[in-house]
C-alpha cells in the first residue's frame, strides 16, 4: 500500500469511528460519548500518557528499551513542583525537563556505558524516582520550612501560580460556535462540534506542546539525518558504527530526550494539578509505554494507544452510564463484522469445494454472532455496571483493541540489546 | 456509629482535673499510608499530638508506614517496645494490627481513629462523618439554586461512603427532589484516588457542566482537581476534613470552597491523650459527632453565615436524636 | 573448578564493591539530610535493645523476606524465558483474596485445609497469568502491556469481590471491608521454637516467625531443581538463551510461553499467603500491594536465580525492617527506597564489569590451554 | 600495471608492523602489507589468521597495539571508521552490516546523509544512488527494504554504501562467500570496472580459484603473520593452500555409492505459502489448493516440492540463498508449517511437532549456528543436551542426566576434535570451526536416519572442513540418509549423489553430480538454464 493510500484509509477509518459514535450516541441517548467535555477530559488524560510514551519511542527507537519512564516521570513531577512554587511555570517547564532527562542520563550511563540490563537499570531507576522525590520532600518541605509556610506537605509541593489555557477564538469561545452547535444534538454535526469543541476550548499550552511534540518527533526521527542515525541505533548499532555514526552518543541524546519526555509528562500533570502530589503519575509511566507498544513504536500508533486510553478513562470518570454504550458498540462492529463475513461467504466465486468453510470460519461466525447477541443483551439489561468495573473501562478497552486489532507489531531489531563498540555477536 | 461506648462529651470527665507526674507522658503516634505533610488527616493527628506537647509537655514520637504500610503492626510495637504509652493509630486500617498489638502489650494504652474499639486496652476515636456530611448536605441543597449537587469521593471504601451518605441524606432533608450525582475516582485498595487532582476535575467538570452548582469532595489531594473545576466553572465546592478555605493557598481556589466539613483529628487525639493522662482505660469508643463538635461546618469566609439558623437546627435535631443519619449509602 | 570459582570470586567481590558505594552514596544523602550516616548505620542494625524487641525484629525481618522472595521467585521464571511478568502484582491479589475466600467456606484438619488454600491460591494465580499467555502465544500481544492492564483489571476485581461477593462479617464500627476470617485450621503453625532451640525468647508478635517460611524455602529448591536439573527447567533455560534455537531443537515455544507464564503466576499466586495465613487471616481492603513490583528488582538483583534472590529478598527485608528506627533516629525512611534502587543499578554494573573480567580470563585460560597465543614464527 | 609506474606511484596502503592482541590471542603479529593503488589485492588465510582484524584496523574499528598505517603515502591514525571515511577507505563487512526494516536508500545515506534545510534530502541522494548504480553496473531499488532482497542484493548495496562514501579504497572481507558463480562473476567484472577506474581494492576470500582470479597481488597470513606476498601469475591453488595452512587442500569427493533401495525420506507436493499458513480445506488435494494460490497471485515459499532420499544416499539442494531452501528445512522440521506430506522411513510424519521428528531420527545442522545451533552462553554439555532433551543420554525420566550428558560430550569433542578446554566451557569461547564440529558431533549421535546439513562446512577453515566431510561420508557409507544444502558448490557437487537445483520455490532439475561443472550448476541455480531432468 503506498503512503497515501495508508493516510486515506486512517482518515475513512476515524470518519467510519466517528459515524458509529454518533450513531452508538443516538440510540443510547448518552451525549458524552461525544461531548467536548469528555474529549477535553480524554486530551488531558492522553497527553501524560502519550508524552511518556513518546519518551520510551525515542529511547526504544535507539535501542534502549525504558522501562524506567515511570520513574523519570516521578522525578519531573517533583523538579516541576520544586521550581514552580519558587519561580512559576516557566522555572517548573524546564526544571522538570531536567528532573526527567536526569532520570534518562542516569539510564543511559547504565544501560549504554556500562552494558546493564535495560530493564533492570529501569527498574532501579523506578524504585529511585519516588525515593530520591519523597526524601527531597521529607528534607525540603518539613514542618518549619519556608516550603512548608507556602503550603508544602511532605506529600505535596506548594502550588503554582499562573494558568496557561488558551481556547481557539470565536469557534470554541467567546460566541463558542461549536458549543452552540453540539447542544443541539444533531445527528453526526453535534458529535464533529463537541469533538472539536472538546479539543480546542480551554487547552493547556503544555497540551498544544505535546501534541505539536508528536509531529515533530515523527519529522526528526523518519525526515533528518539525527533521526535516521538515531533509528539505525536501534536497528543495527553495528552497522551505524561501520559507517562512522557514533552510536554511544546517540544512544544517550535519545535516551536523555526520551527521560525529559517523560519528565514533560510529569510537568503536564504538575500543571493540572497545580502542584505536586506524591503518586500522582500513578503507573502513566507503565501505561505510556504500553501505549508505545500498542502504537508499534510509531507516533500516530502511540497517539492512538494514548487517546483510546485518555478516552475511555475520560468517559468512564465524566459517565459511568455511557460505559454500558460500549456493549452496543461493541454489539454492532460484530454486526459489521458479521455482515462482511457472511457476504464473503456468499459472494464467492471459487469452485465451492475450495472455499476455506472450514468448521473453523462457521464457529467464528457463530462465536461472533453469540457474542453479538450477548453485548446486545448486556446493553438492553444492565442497568448500572458496579463501579469496579467501571473503572477498568481503559484497560479492558485497550486489551481488547489488542486482541482484535492484527500483531503485526516490529519492534527496532537492536531493542534492548546492549551494544559494544566493536563487538558483534 | 456508636459502638455502644460513651460519647466524646463524656470521656474527657476529669481528664484535666488529676494531673499525672507530665514528664512520665510517652505519647506514639502512628500515621496512615501517605504519612506526615499530606495537609490532611494525618497532618490533623499531628496538630493533636503537638498540641499534646506544648499544653501536656508530652514527649511524642511519630512514626510513617512504608508506602505499602506493610509495616503498620510493626511500628505499633516499635513504639511500644520503645516505651511510648499511650499509642495512637491512624486510620481504619489500624484495627486489626491494634487489636494485635493490643493483646502482646496489655499494659499500653492504645487508640484508634476511625475504627471501634476491639480490645480492653484499645480505645475507638470514631468520627460522625455522616453528621458532618448531612450538615454539608443541608447547607449546598439550601444555597443551590439549581437543586443539583454533586459529591466527588477519592477511593470507594467505606469511610468516604459515611461521606457520602451524609451528604446526601442532607440534601435530601432539603430538597426531596435534589439530584446528585456521585462519582468515586478509584476502587477501594487503589489509594491513588486520593492523589489524583486531575480525575478529580474531570469528574467536577462533569457535574458542574451538567448543572450542579455545589460539590462536596471527600477525596483528599483530589479535592484540589474539584476546586479547580468550579473555579472554571464559577460555582461553589466543599471541602472537607480540615478548614480547606485556610489551607489552600490559591486566592482563586479559596473563594469556591463555600465551606468545608471539618473532622477534628486533632481534637480526638489531644483529648485522647488528656484522657490518658486522667487515667482513662480503653475498651470503649469515643465517639466525636456534632453533639461535641468533633465534626462541623467551618466557616471562614462567612459564606453560609446567612443559613446560620437552619444548619443549628439541623445539628440539633441530630443532637437530640430525632434525626438519625444513616452512615451507609 | 577454578573458573567457576573465579567467577564466584569475582562475582562476590563486585558485589561488595557495589554494596559499598551504594552506601557512600545514601551517607552523602543523609548528610545532605543533616543526620548522621552512622546514626542511619545504627539504625539498620539496631534490633532493640531486649531480647522481645529483638527477637520481634528478627520476626519482622524473615517475615517481610518471605513474600519478597517468592514475588522474586515468580518474576525469575518469567524472566528466565524472557519473559517480562510486570503482571505478578495483579496475580497475587487475584489469587489472595480467592484463597482467603475459599479457605473461610470449609474446615477441614489443618494440614488440608492450609493444601487446599495453597493451591487454590497457586490454581488462581496460574490461571490469572493464562489470560496473558494466551493472548500472547494466540493472539502476539505483548505480555509487557496486557499484564499491565491485568494489574489495574485485578485492582477493581479484588475491590469487587471483597466488597460483593466474597465479603465477610466485620466488627461493628469496623471500615475495612474484609473477606470471612479464616477458620483456625487454616493458620500456618508458627517458627517461633526456632528461637527456643537458639535459646532465644519467642518473638512475642502476633504470627510470630510465619511458618510459610517453610514453604517459601522449599518452593526456592523445587524451582531451583525445576529449573537446573529437569528438561522443563532446560527448556525454558534454552527459550530464554535463545529461542530460534530452542525451537529448531524442538521446544515447542507456545507450549513454553504458556507453560513458564502460568508457573510464574501459580507461585506468584502464594505470595499473598504468608500474610493471610500467618498475621491476617482474611483478605482485606489494606492488603499489601506492591510486592510484586518489588519482585521485579528482587529477582533482577538475584539475577534470576533462587539463591540470588533469597539474598536480595533479605538485603530488601533487612532494609525495610528499619523503617521505624531510622524514624526513631530521625533520618528520612526514603532511605530505604534510595538504597535499594542504588544497589540494584550499582549491583548490575559491578556484575557487568565482573562479568568481563571473567570472561576474559576464561578466555585466555582457553586461548593458553590451545597454544593459540603464540604467533608462529614464520620465515617469510 | 608495468614496473615502472609502480615505482613511480605512491602506495595505495601501506601496513607496517602492525600487531593487535586480544585477550589471550595475538589476532596479529608484526603484519606487513604494502597495496599498490588500482589493483586488487587479495589476502588469504586461514580462519582465524586474523584477515578481518586487519581489516577492522585499516577501517578504523580497532585500535592497533603497535605499527603504523600509511595511505597514500601518509601516516594516519583512526580513531573510528569516520577517520577512515574520511582518507577514502570503505569496507564490506564479512557479515552483512545492513539494517533490515531500512530501505536501501536509508542503509547507503546513513552516517553520510544529504540534507536540505535540516531534513534528509531523499532525492537528491536517489539520484547519486542511481548514478553510482548505473555508472558502475550495480542494479538496486533504492526504495525497497534491504528485508526483501536477496544475497546478492545485499552485497551491491554495501559495495554502493562505500562508493557513495566516494572511497578509493575498497575493502571487501569475503564478499563471495554468499554468492553463486553467476554473481561472483558479476561481482568480479564490477570490480573490474572499479579498478580500471582507478580504484584500489583489498579483496579477502577463502576460495582460491576465485582469488587466483581477480586478484593482481596476493599476500598470505597464517596465525596472525604475513608469510608470504605471490604474483597469483605464478602459483596453483593448491600451492597457495599450502602456503596458508602447511597442508594438502583436502578435496569432498566421494568415493563410491552407497546409496540403497530403501527410502528414508520422502517428500511429496510441499507447498508453503508466504503469508500466513490455512490449512487446506478437507476433500481438496495440495495440487488443487496450491493452484488456487497461484491463481489468487499468492507467492509460494516452496512450489510443489517433491523428491525422495534413500539410506546412504546424498542429496544435495543447490540453489541461490533465498529461493526456498531455509523454508524447506523449516518445513521437514516441523518449524513452519506447510502443505503436502513427508515421511520418514514410511511413516507419514507430517503432522508432528519438531520434538517428534528429532525423536524420531532426524538430525539437523542449521545453516546459521549462532541462531539456531548453539546456546553460546551455555556450557558444551548443556549444547549437547539441545535437541536431545527427550533422549538417551540427555534424558533420565523427567530430569536432565548432567553426568551422562558430560561424558557423552567429551566423546563428541573426542571423536570430532573439538578443540576446547572443557566440557563446561562456554559454547561462546570456541572458535567457529569448532562450534560447528560439536554441532555436527551432537547431531550424528544418537543414530539419526536422516540428517539436514545445511552449510555444514561455512566459515570453517579446511582443516575443520575435511573433517566434517569424513564424518558425512562415514554416516552416510552406514546407512545415513542426508539432505545437504550449501553455498559451497564444490561441496556440494563433490559430497552428493544426485543434486536438486531449487529455484524460486520450485525444484527445477535434478542432476547427476558426476558430470556437472560448478559454472552449469550455477545456471540451473539463477535461472540462466532451463530446469530439464539430466539423470
Ligand atoms: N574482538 C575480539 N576479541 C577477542 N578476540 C578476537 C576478537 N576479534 C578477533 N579475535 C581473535 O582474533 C583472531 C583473528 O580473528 P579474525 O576474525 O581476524 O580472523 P579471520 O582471519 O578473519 O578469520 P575468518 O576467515 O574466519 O574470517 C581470531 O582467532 C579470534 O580469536
Ligand atoms: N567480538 C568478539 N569478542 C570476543 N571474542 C571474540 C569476538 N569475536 C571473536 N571472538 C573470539 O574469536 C574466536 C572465534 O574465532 P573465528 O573468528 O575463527 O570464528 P569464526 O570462524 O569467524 O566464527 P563465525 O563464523 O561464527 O563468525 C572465539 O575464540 C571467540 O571467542
Ligand atoms: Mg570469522
Ligand atoms: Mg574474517
Amino acid at each position: 500500500m503506498t503512503r497515501v493510500g495508508k493516510y486515506h484509509v486512517v482518515l475513512l477509518g476515524i470518519a467510519a469511528l466517528i459515524l458509529l459514535m454518533s450513531l452508538v450516541r443516538i440510540v443510547s441517548g448518552q451525549n458524552d460519548i461525544t461531548s467536548s467535555g469528555t474529549f477535553a477530559a480524554a486530551l488531558g488524560f492522553a497527553v501524560p500518557i502519550g508524552l511518556a510514551g513518546l519518551g520510551g519511542l525515542w529511547a526504544e527507537r535507539a535501542g534502549v528499551v525504558n522501562i524506567g519512564l515511570e520513574g523519570m516521570m516521578v522525578l519531573g513531577t517533583w523538579m516541576a513542583g520544586w521550581a514552580g512554587y519558587q519561580w512559576g511555570p516557566v522555572a517548573a517547564l524546564i526544571a522538570g525537563l531536567l528532573g526527567g532527562a536526569l532520570g534518562g542520563l542516569l539510564h543511559a550511563i547504565a544501560t549504554v556505558s556500562f552494558g546493564v540490563d535495560h530493564i533492570i537499570s529501569g527498574v532501579a531507576i523506578n524504585l529511585l524516582g519516588p525515593g530520591i522525590t519523597r526524601f527531597l520532600s521529607e528534607v525540603l518541605y518539613k514542618e518549619g520550612t519556608q516550603a512548608a509556610d507556602a503550603g508544602a506537605g511532605i506529600t505535596t509541593s506548594p502550588a503554582i501560580s499562573g494558568k496557561w489555557e488558551i481556547s481557539f477564538p470565536i469557534l470554541s469561545d467567546g460566541p463558542d460556535l461549536l458549543g452552540k452547535l453540539e447542544a443541539t444534538h444533531w445527528f453526526l454535526v453535534a458529535d464533529l462540534a463537541g469533538i472539536l469543541r472538546g479539543l480546542t476550548h480551554g487547552v493547556n499550552v503544555l497540551t498544544v506542546l505535546a501534541v505539536l511534540l508528536l509531529p515533530l518527533t515523527f519529522f526528526v526521527l523518519w525526515h533528518t539525518a539525527f533521526g535516521l542515525r538515531l533509528r539505525s541505533a536501534g536497528e543495527n548499532p553495528w552497522a551505524a558504527e561501520s559507517l562512522g555514526v557514533n552510536v554511544y552518543l546517540i544512544k544517550y541524546v535519545a535516551v536523555v530526550i526520551s527521560g525529559a519526555f517523560a519528565g514533560l509528562g510529569g510537568v503536564f500533570l504538575v500543571f493540572i494539578s497545580t502542584k505536586y502530589v506524591e503518586g500522582q503519575t500513578a503507573g502513566r509511566g507503565f501505561i505510556g509505554l504500553a501505549a508505545m507498544i500498542f502504537g508499534n513504536w510509531r507516533p500516530g500508533g502511540l497517539a492512538a494507544g494514548a487517546s483510546l486510553f485518555g478516552y475511555a478513562d475520560g468517559l468512564q470518570l465524566r459517565n459511568q452510564g455511557a460505559v454500558t454504550s460500549f456493549f452496543l458498540f461493541g454489539a454492532v462492529l460484530l454486526l459489521i463484522y458479521l455482515v462482511l463475513q457472511v457476504r464473503r461467504l456468499l459472494s464467492s466465486d471459487q469452485p465451492a469445494e475450495l472455499v476455506t468453510r472450514g468448521a473453523k470460519q462457521y464457529t467464528t461466525i457463530a462465536v461472533a454472532a453469540l457474542g453479538m447477541v450477548i453485548l446486545l443483551w448486556l446493553w438492553l439489561t444492565v442497568e448500572k455496571l458496579p463501579n469496579e468495573f467501571v473503572y477498568i473501562t481503559p484497560h479492558v478497552l485497550t486489551l481488547l483493541v489488542l486482541l482484535v486489532a492484527s500483531q503485526r507489531l516490529r519492534m527496532p531489531k537492536a531493542d534492548g540489546v546492549s551494544y559494544r563498540r566493536g563487538e558483534q555477536h | 456509629g456508636d459502638g455502644g461506648g460513651t460519647t466524646a462529651s463524656e470521656a474527657p470527665t476529669g481528664g484535666a482535673s488529676s494531673e499525672a507526674p507530665k514528664s512520665a507522658l510517652k505519647v506514639g503516634l502512628a500515621f496512615d499510608v501517605g504519612g506526615r505533610g499530606d495537609k490532611s488527616f494525618n497532618d490533623a493527628a499531628y496538630t493533636g499530638l503537638e498540641k499534646a506537647k506544648t499544653d501536656l509537655q508530652a514527649d511524642i514520637k511519630e512514626l510513617s508506614p512504608s508506602a505499602d504500610g506493610s509495616n503498620r503492626g510493626d511500628l505499633l510495637r516499635q513504639l511500644a517496645d520503645a516505651g511510648y504509652n499511650p499509642i495512637i493509630g491512624v486510620g481504619f486500617a489500624y484495627a486489626e494490627d491494634i487489636k494485635k498489638a493490643a493483646t502482646e502489650y496489655p499494659e499500653i494504652q492504645f487508640a484508634v481513629v476511625d475504627s471501634a474499639s476491639n480490645a480492653p486496652n484499645v480505645t475507638g476515636l470514631l468520627f460522625a462523618e455522616e453528621q458532618g456530611s448531612y450538615l454539608a448536605g443541608v447547607a449546598a441543597a439550601t444555597k443551590s439554586e439549581s437543586g443539583h449537587l454533586g459529591f466527588v469521593g477519592g477511593v470507594e471504601s467505606d469511610l468516604i461512603k459515611k461521606f457520602e451518605a451524609g451528604f446526601v441524606a442532607g440534601v435530601k432533608s432539603v430538597k426531596a427532589d435534589a439530584k446528585i450525582d456521585i462519582k468515586y475516582l478509584t476502587p477501594d485498595g487503589d489509594f491513588s484516588g486520593f492523589k489524583a487532582p486531575d480525575k478529580g476535575k474531570v469528574a467536577a467538570e462533569k457535574m458542574y457542566q451538567d448543572g450542579a452548582d455545589i460539590v462536596y469532595h471527600a477525596s483528599g489531594d483530589s479535592g484540589l482537581g474539584v476546586f479547580q473545576a468550579a473555579a472554571a466553572a464559577k460555582k461553589k465546592a466543599i471541602g472537607v476534613d480540615s478548614d480547606q478555605r485556610q489551607t489552600v493557598k490559591e486566592t482563586d481556589l479559596q473563594s469556591v470552597i463555600m465551606t468545608s466539613m471539618l473532622k477534628r483529628v486533632d481534637v480526638g487525639v489531644f483529648e485522647f491523650i488528656k484522657s490518658f493522662q486522667g487515667g482513662a482505660k480503653g475498651g470503649s469508643n469515643v465517639t466525636y459527632d456534632l453533639k461535641v463538635d468533633g465534626v462541623g461546618l467551618s466557616t471562614t469566609g462567612g459564606e453560609i453565615d446567612d443559613i446560620k439558623d437552619k444548619l443549628d437546627a439541623a445539628k440539633k435535631d441530630i443532637v437530640d436524636g430525632k434525626i438519625t443519619v444513616p452512615a451507609k449509602p | 573448578m577454578p573458573a567457576g570459582l573465579n567467577r564466584a570470586l569475582l562475582t562476590v567481590a563486585g558485589v561488595i564493591v557495589a554494596v559499598i558505594l551504594a552506601i557512600a552514596i545514601c551517607s552523602a544523602a543523609i548528610i545532605i539530610a543533616g543526620a548522621s550516616p552512622l546514626d542511619a548505620m545504627g539504625a539498620f542494625f539496631d534490633f532493640g535493645a531486649t531480647e522481645r524487641t529483638q527477637s520481634n525484629g528478627i520476626a519482622t525481618f524473615l517475615n517481610r523476606a518471605v513474600p519478597l522472595f517468592i514475588a522474586g521467585l515468580a518474576v525469575a521464571v518469567g524472566f528466565r524465558m524472557n519473559l517480562f511478568n510486570i503482571g505478578v502484582e495483579g496475580q497475587y491479589r487475584i489469587a489472595a483474596i480467592c484463597a482467603a475466600f475459599v479457605g473461610s467456606t470449609f474446615s477441614a484438619p489443618a494440614p488440608i485445609q492450609i493444601a487446599v488454600i495453597i493451591v487454590v491460591a497457586a490454581a488462581v494465580g496460574g490461571l490469572y497469568a493464562l489470560i496473558p499467555a494466551v493472548m500472547k502465544v494466540t493472539r502476539g500481544v505483548n505480555e509487557v502491556i496486557s499484564t499491565i492492564m491485568l494489574n489495574y483489571i485485578a485492582i477493581s476485581l479484588a475491590a469487587y469481590l471483597v466488597r460483593g461477593p466474597f465479603a465477610g462479617v466485620r466488627a461493628e464500627g469496623e471500615l475495612t471491608t474484609t473477606t470471612p476470617k479464616l477458620p483456625e485450621s487454616a493458620m500456618f503453625p508458627d517458627l517461633n521454637f526456632l528461637f527456643d532451640w537458639l535459646g532465644m525468647l519467642a518473638p512475642t508478635r502476633n504470627g510470630g516467625l510465619w511458618g510459610f517460611l517453610i514453604v517459601a524455602i522449599v518452593l526456592g529448591v523445587v524451582i531451583w531443581v525445576v529449573l537446573e536439573r529437569t528438561r522443563f527447567g532446560f527448556n525454558i533455560k534454552a527459550s530464554g538463551l535463545n529461542s530460534s534455537a530452542a525451537v529448531a531443537s524442538g521446544v515447542n515455544s507456545k507450549r513454553m510461553v504458556i507453560a513458564a507464564m502460568v508457573l510464574s503466576g501459580a507461585i506468584a499466586g502464594l505470595i499473598g499467603l504468608p500474610e493471610i495465613l500467618g498475621d491476617k487471616g482474611a483478605f482485606n481492603s489494606n492488603f499489601t500491594a506492591g510486592l510484586g513490583f518489588l519482585g521485579i528488582a528482587v529477582a533482577l538483583l538475584g539475577r534470576n536465580k533462587p539463591v540470588g534472590i533469597a539474598i536480595a529478598a533479605l538485603l530488601f527485608a533487612f532494609l525495610d525492617r528499619a523503617q521505624g528506627p531510622l524514624q526513631f533516629a530521625d533520618i528520612p525512611p526514603s532511605v530505604i527506597t534510595i538504597i535499594q534502587g542504588t544497589i540494584v543499578l550499582l549491583v548490575v554494573v559491578a556484575n557487568e564489569v565482573t562479568n568481563r573480567i571473567a570472561l576474559r580470563i576464561e578466555e585466555r585460560r582457553a586461548a593458553q590451554q590451545l597454544g593459540r597465543n603464540t604467533p608462529v614464527e614464520v620465515t617469510a | 600495471m608495468s614496473a615502472d609506474t609502480l615505482a613511480t606511484v605512491k602506495p595505495a596502503v601501506e601496513l607496517e608492523g602492525i600487531t593487535k592482541r586480544f585477550p589471550g590471542v595475538v589476532a596479529n603479529h608484526d603484519i606487513r602489507i604494502t597495496v599498490q593503488p588500482g589493483t586488487v589485492h587479495a589476502i588469504v588465510g586461514e580462519n582465524g589468521a586474523g584477515k578481518s582484524t586487519l581489516m577492522k584496523i585499516l577501517y578504523g574499528m580497532q585500535k592497533p597495539d603497535e605499527g603504523t598505517i600509511r595511505v597514500n603515502g601518509a601516516e594516519v591514525s583512526f580513531r573510528t571508521p569516520s577517520d577512515a571515511i574520511e582518507v577514502g577507505i570503505g569496507m564490506v563487512h564479512q557479515h552483512f552490516m545492513l539494517a533490515d526494516n531500512f530501505t536501501v536508500l536509508e542503509n547507503i545515506v546513513l552516517g553520510a546523509e544529504p540534507t536540505k534545510a535540516g531534513r534528509l534530502d531523499v532525492a537528491a541522494a536517489r539520484r547519486r544512488i542511481t548514478e553510482l548504480a548505473t555508472a558502475h553496473g550495480l542494479r538496486v531499488d533504492p526504495d525497497r527494504l534491504v528485508e526483501d532482497l536477496g544475497v546478492g542484493d545485499r552485497q551491491r548495496v554495501e559495495i554502493l554504501k562505500v562508493l557513495y562514501r566516494g572511497a578509493r579504497i575498497l575493502i571487501l572481507d569475503e564478499p563471495t562467500a554468499v554468492l553463486v558463480p553467476q554473481e561472483v562473476e558479476e561481482l568480479f567484472q564490477n570490480l573490474r570496472e572499479l579498478k580500471a577506474e582507478g580504484l584500489t581494492v583489498i579483496f579477502i576470500s577463502h576460495k582460491l580459484d576465485e582469488v587466483l582470479d581477480i586478484a593482481d597481488a596476493i599476500t598470505v597470513i597464517r596465525r596472525g603473520t604475513t608469510v608470504a606476498s605471490v604474483d597469483p601469475g605464478e602459483v596453483t591453488a593448491r600451492q597457495l593452500a599450502e602456503l596458508m595452512v602447511g597442508s594438502e587442500l583436502p578435496t569432498p569427493e566421494t568415493r563410491e555409492s552407497t546409496v540403497t533401495d530403501t527410502v528414508a525420506l520422502k517428500v511429496s507436493e510441499l507447498t508453503m505459502e508466504a503469508g500466513a499458513h490455512r490449512p487446506v480445506p478437507k476433500g481438496t488435494s495440495v495440487s488443487v489448493y496450491a493452484d488456487k494460490l497461484r491463481q489468487e497471485g499468492g507467492r509460494l515459499l516452496l512450489d510443489d516440492v517433491s523428491f525422495e532420499i534413500r539410506k546412504g544416499e546424498i542429496l544435495g539442494i543447490a540453489g541461490v540463498e533465498g529461493n526456498g531452501q531455509s523454508e524447506l528445512i523449516e518445513a521437514i522440521m516441523g518449524i513452519r508449517p506447510a502443505h503436502g506430506t513427508i515421511e520418514l522411513t514410511g511413516q507419514d510424519i507430517t503432522t508432528w511437532s519438531t520434538l517428534k521428528r528429532r525423536e524420531s531420527g532426524i538430525g539437523y545442522i542449521p545453516e546459521d549456528r549462532h541462531r539456531q545451533g548453539l546456546l553460546l552462553e551455555a556450557s558444551l554439555w548443556e549444547n549437547r543436551v539441545l535437541g536431545h532433551q527427550t533422549r538417551k543420554p540427555a534424558r533420565k525420566g523427567v530430569w536432565v542426566d548432567r553426568r551422562a550428558s558430560k561424558a557423552d560430550t567429551a566423546r563428541i569433542i573426542k571423536d570430532y576434535d573439538v578443540r576446547t578446554p572443557g566440557v563446561d566451557t562456554l559454547a561462546l569461547a570456541l572458535s567457529g570451526g569448532n562450534q560447528q564440529k560439536l554441532i555436527v558431533g551432537r547431531e550424528m549421535s544418537g543414530e539419526p536416519a536422516f540428517l539436514i546439513a545445511a552449510h555444514p562446512t561455512r566459515g570453517v577453515d579446511v582443516g575443520a572442513q575435511a573433517a566434517i566431510w569424513d564424518h558425512l561420508r562415514n554416516a552416510r557409507a552406514a546407512g545415513l540418509a542426508v539432505l545437504l544444502i550449501s553455498a559451497d558448490l564444490d561441496e556440494l557437487i563433490g559430497l552428493s549423489d544426485s543434486i536438486q537445483v531449487i529455484y524460486r520455490g520450485r525444484l527445477v532439475a535434478a542432476l547427476d553430480p558426476s558430470d556437472i561443472t560448478p559454472e552449469r550448476l550455477g545456471g540451473y541455480m539463477t535461472g540462466a538454464i532451463a530446469g530439464t531432468e539430466e539423470t
